[in-house]
């Protein structure tokens, strides 16, 4: 097979993303799945590479096979299908706070340098909370899986308005004000924001500093070009790369098998 | 610390005074809401954003109009969304006054657009918690305990903005948050199964709905379908949901449509872009669509039954289809039938 | 019939009790049970005024109809059939302490005036906590429905021993140091005990005093009788009244249908 | 504070760093046993009083002789009574060093000989509880939370003899007892049923047996038979213990004889009252039929088939019978066969 048979050229930037997603799952890991995008990502990297992924859906099912389609909800009915455990929100989240759960995959409105994300409101806090300029529609369980998983994944478009200096709110715990330990001392579990991935690069997080690092361009993509859709500054990995674009298969199960209705990853307009 | 709905000891007496006794709970959909809600109350809502939410009761809950409503939920969609429009279009007969909730919107289906017009235009209360906020706030109520401990969302902005409190733990030394139990007066909950008795059979996720019936001061069950007392009691560790947490059941198929209910129908796609078309054009100005919407499926017709005559009948069959079709898939299709299963070979 | 051949002429204290207990449950009511003499008393109500009663053990069953023989524990497998509820030891507790059981039923091996019980241990506590003179088995589940149930009846034989001015060591809550408010102000949900239910009397509790209150005695038994045999100060009722004997169904019923093996009502050696 | 155990913070890196892959888990007694019991340990031992006790591996654990052991537990009868047994005859191969408990007799079988032996000797260390709270304590641990608020046995001695605490509760300015998460190292846990993963399915009352499976650093479930996977996930609302909460899955039928386990043989009485009997003539002094107990069907024996095939047929055919003939009696037997039914008629 030729390279050209090999890797897509007609990718969206969202499919990249969850094309990189899916990568960085590893087999066999129980990932507490939110909505869109990491459901998208989950079946993908289950499709491929990583069999053995234990998902957990915040509703409360885990484990379950994918293959009655594409969930539109994580606690729609297809979350369930030959699940191992199904009980409810609680459970589920239990389960994270007791340490059952390797990575948390969510998306994000906003972010900042500390892997915090905001998905509340857009105003000033607490004075405008009563009245935000916009309002998002809250925490859900992403917040609760970025505390108590034990790494989290984000996955998130990357823009300039959304990589913010800082947040108006922060709803999802990543290292906070990017103290040493700041995490411990308030009381979370996990051990916080592991990956970024976005439309533009694979990010990740300096130990000493805890704030967020660019590890890889995604093709099309510059240090540069990244750099300048971030509204804070970035730390470089000194070994930054060009990351690897999505194969013609990830693309076709994608499209063909995971999401043809386009529920999550919209159609590409050509 | 102030308390909306019961306080934990409100709750404790009510409970204990109550006739817990094993009768026959049936009614009509207008006699459970006239009965077992009031203007001011706070309402738990179950079910999980648009899974097995209340909508056949929330639809009652505007027919007859009640104002000044807490809502309290962790994810909720189609149920906040039809009270919101409700208020919207006439709030001298509907209001919601409050909301003590972690996420209203629709997930793959959008966000809300009403959530947004109330919001941004500061028309209601809001106390911001996380998913398991609220669900562990259900369960406190439900355990009969004031408050319980959870590590989550520590550090964020959510527990400045909500009446949590974060303690050194007695044991450990380090910091818990300590979330208070709620009690709501009321708990709506569409289930898929439930005897006269209000003895209920979840399937699928269980979301928050044993606990929010136990927690609450009285709770108002619907159902797809009524089943014998001697086929419920055949499983016991089946039952999910106790008879005598239960106050009302009334038997509604369709209850939770446009909405998932699991086992019987997956969500009406195009009738939930429909209502949510609606709403977008009222935040954007017009509220002509919201108006005919409500007349049509809501204030013109006296019950859920009603509703779904105004349905299509290939919309009612798809979505039965595809929820009933993807079972067969899983258990007993044969293989050549089957999407490709991503489960590991065993 | 005559009254003759409606009243038992032949029967033991422990029966005597057992009758005593089933009579004082309500029909319709939640009811708390112990091991033992409380399961054989609710299962008598059953069979006769109150069919309708509720019974919860702490293993898990809410509900069930005791169709399968007298179970010989509280978590056995007769304690389940046609249970309304099964889960386990949390949610039935979690349920008398929410306020789902009217009456906690339970049996005792010490009691004092102000109805707390002991079953854990006879010795100075806590010097010979570790060493006790008698050690009893322990709590189990009686000090947590003592606790929580919205009141409770306890079920014992009447010794002056076991009637004791002080006890070793509280187990169960009873109203405490009877001093008003004690039971809130220690933060117990109920509202404590209703009855005591001896093989010598019915006792009750005084509502200024929280003491102990003789109500009635039992067939053959005097004020004096019962005075005796009691380690401390009883108070008396102004009415207090001869109870009546069991009939010949309810010790058929006892002999026969729920414990024909005596495993918890010795055969009587005539 | 001191935890016996692990304490909360290594309860969650422990579990945090295993492999949670769903693998086949099926091992043998012996080598479960081997690789997860350690002399020191704090044992959880699920079941109820003798109900579904986990007598298999508290046998194999007496067999390989393990040292200061800790027993948690809230209501136990046969297994901490054979491990006491084990200790009295020789403490050099098997001791136990601590109680965190509620209960620790058989019910109508009558009080435990041993028990009372070893308290009254001062041989044992005692931390005395509620049975709530034991089971709170597992609860905790399983949520992951370092403790549980719970409203039972306050004012009582049972608090002043552990390491409860009792604060004013922040929302309603009550007392509410605090008991601290209890995350033994090693739990044994007899099912009805499990599959190669761990996976399990219980029948009847579920105890604590789901809080302490996931409360503990390791969890070893013996199963009356392995169910195939297919079946076990045909119906996920009925599995109670997730695979990733189980090490070791042990196929051993009787592995709770000669107690009760729902749904396949109820007590054997006659059994029971044998090895009472020769408890009790142990602490009147005579320890020749404790010893002849253990060497007969304990020691002489390498697992449970081989104790079991010490057992009249008669015996095992009886407490079957009654166990399943009661089933039938409930569900399937004509009206005429049936017991008089004192459930109301509905």
């Amino acid at each position: 097979m030729s390279f050209i048979d090999y890797y897509s050229d007609d990718f969206s930037p969202q499919e990249m993303i969850v094309v990189a997603g899916a990568r960085t799952l590893q087999d066999n890991k129980v990932i507490f799945a939110g909505t869109g995008l990491p459901m998208v990502a989950i079946t993908l990297a289950q499709l491929t590479h990583a069999p053995g992924i234990i998902p957990v859906f915040e509703a409360g099912a885990v484990g379950p096979r994918l293959t009655r389609g594409l969930p539109l909800s994580v606690g729609d009915s297809r979350t369930t299908s030959k699940a191992m455990y199904l009980q409810g929100l609680n459970s589920a989240f239990e389960l994270a706070q007791r340490g059952f759960c390797d990575y948390g995959f969510i998306g994000g409105a906003e972010i900042d340098m500390y892997g915090n994300l905001n998905s509340t409101m857009i105003g000033d806090f607490p004075a405008d909370y009563q009245k935000p300029k916009v309002r998002l529609p809250g925490s859900g369980g992403a917040s609760d899986m970025a505390s108590s998983c034990q790494r989290t994944i984000i996955i998130m478009v990357h823009e300039k308005r959304r990589f913010k200096e800082k947040l108006s709110y922060v709803t999802s715990p990543g290292f906070l004000d990017g103290s040493p330990d700041a995490r411990k001392k308030a009381g979370l579990a996990g051990k916080g924001p592991y990956r970024v991935i976005t439309t533009r690069a694979i990010l990740g997080f300096d130990q000493a500093t805890r704030r967020m690092k660019l590890l890889a361009t995604m093709p099309g993509e510059t240090v540069e070009s990244v750099r300048d859709n971030t509204g804070f500054e970035l730390l470089i990995d000194e070994n930054v790369y060009q990351y690897e674009p999505p194969t013609n298969e990830e693309i076709r199960l994608v499209r063909d098998e995971i999401d043809p209705e386009g529920y999550f990853i919209k159609k590409r307009i050509k | 610390m102030y308390w909306t709905g019961l306080s934990p000891d409100q709750a404790r007496e009510m409970l204990a005074e109550k006739d817990k006794s094993k009768r026959d709970k049936r009614t009509d959909l207008a006699s459970a809401v006239r009965k077992f809600v009031r203007d001011g109350y706070n309402v738990g809502i179950a079910g999980f954003v648009n899974s097995r939410q209340p909508v056949a009761l929330i639809h009652q809950i505007i027919r007859q109009g009640f104002k000044e409503l807490t809502l309290s939920f962790q994810s909720a969609g189609l149920g906040p969304e039809y009270l919101a429009g409700a208020m919207l279009l006439d709030d001298s007969r509907c209001s919601i006054k409050r909301l003590e909730f972690a996420y209203w919107a629709h997930e793959s289906f959008g966000i809300s657009p009403l959530f947004r017009h109330l919001t941004e235009n500061g028309l209601i209360e809001l106390e911001d918690w996380s998913n398991f906020n609220m669900s562990a706030r259900f369960k406190a109520g439900a355990m009969g305990i004031p408050f319980i401990p959870c590590r989550s969302p520590l550090g964020s902005d959510v527990m400045r903005a909500n009446r949590s409190q974060v303690m050194q733990c007695p044991f450990t030394g380090t910091p818990v948050a300590l979330v208070p139990a709620s009690h709501p007066q009321v708990a709506l909950i569409h289930v898929q199964e439930a005897d006269i008795y209000g003895n209920c059979r979840l399937q699928g996720p269980l979301f928050t709905c044993p606990e929010i019936a136990m927690a609450s001061g009285h709770t108002i069950v619907t159902c797809e379908r009524i089943v014998e007392h001697e086929e419920m009691v055949r499983e016991p560790n089946r039952i999910n949901i106790p008879f005598f947490a239960v106050d009302a059941v009334v038997e509604v198929p369709f209850g939770a449509y446009p909405g998932n209910c699991h086992s019987h129908y997956y969500f009406d796609d195009k009738h939930i872009r429909e209502f949510r078309a609606a709403g977008e054009a009222f935040r954007k100005g017009d509220s002509a669509p919201l108006k005919e919407y409500y007349d049509r499926y809501i204030l013109q017709v006296v019950d859920t039954e009603e509703f779904i005559d105004r349905i299509p009948y290939s919309q009612l069959k798809h979505i039965q289809k595809i929820e009933l079709r993807d079972f067969m898939l899983i258990q007993d299709a044969p293989p050549e039938l089957q999407r490709a299963d991503n489960g590991r070979d065993d």
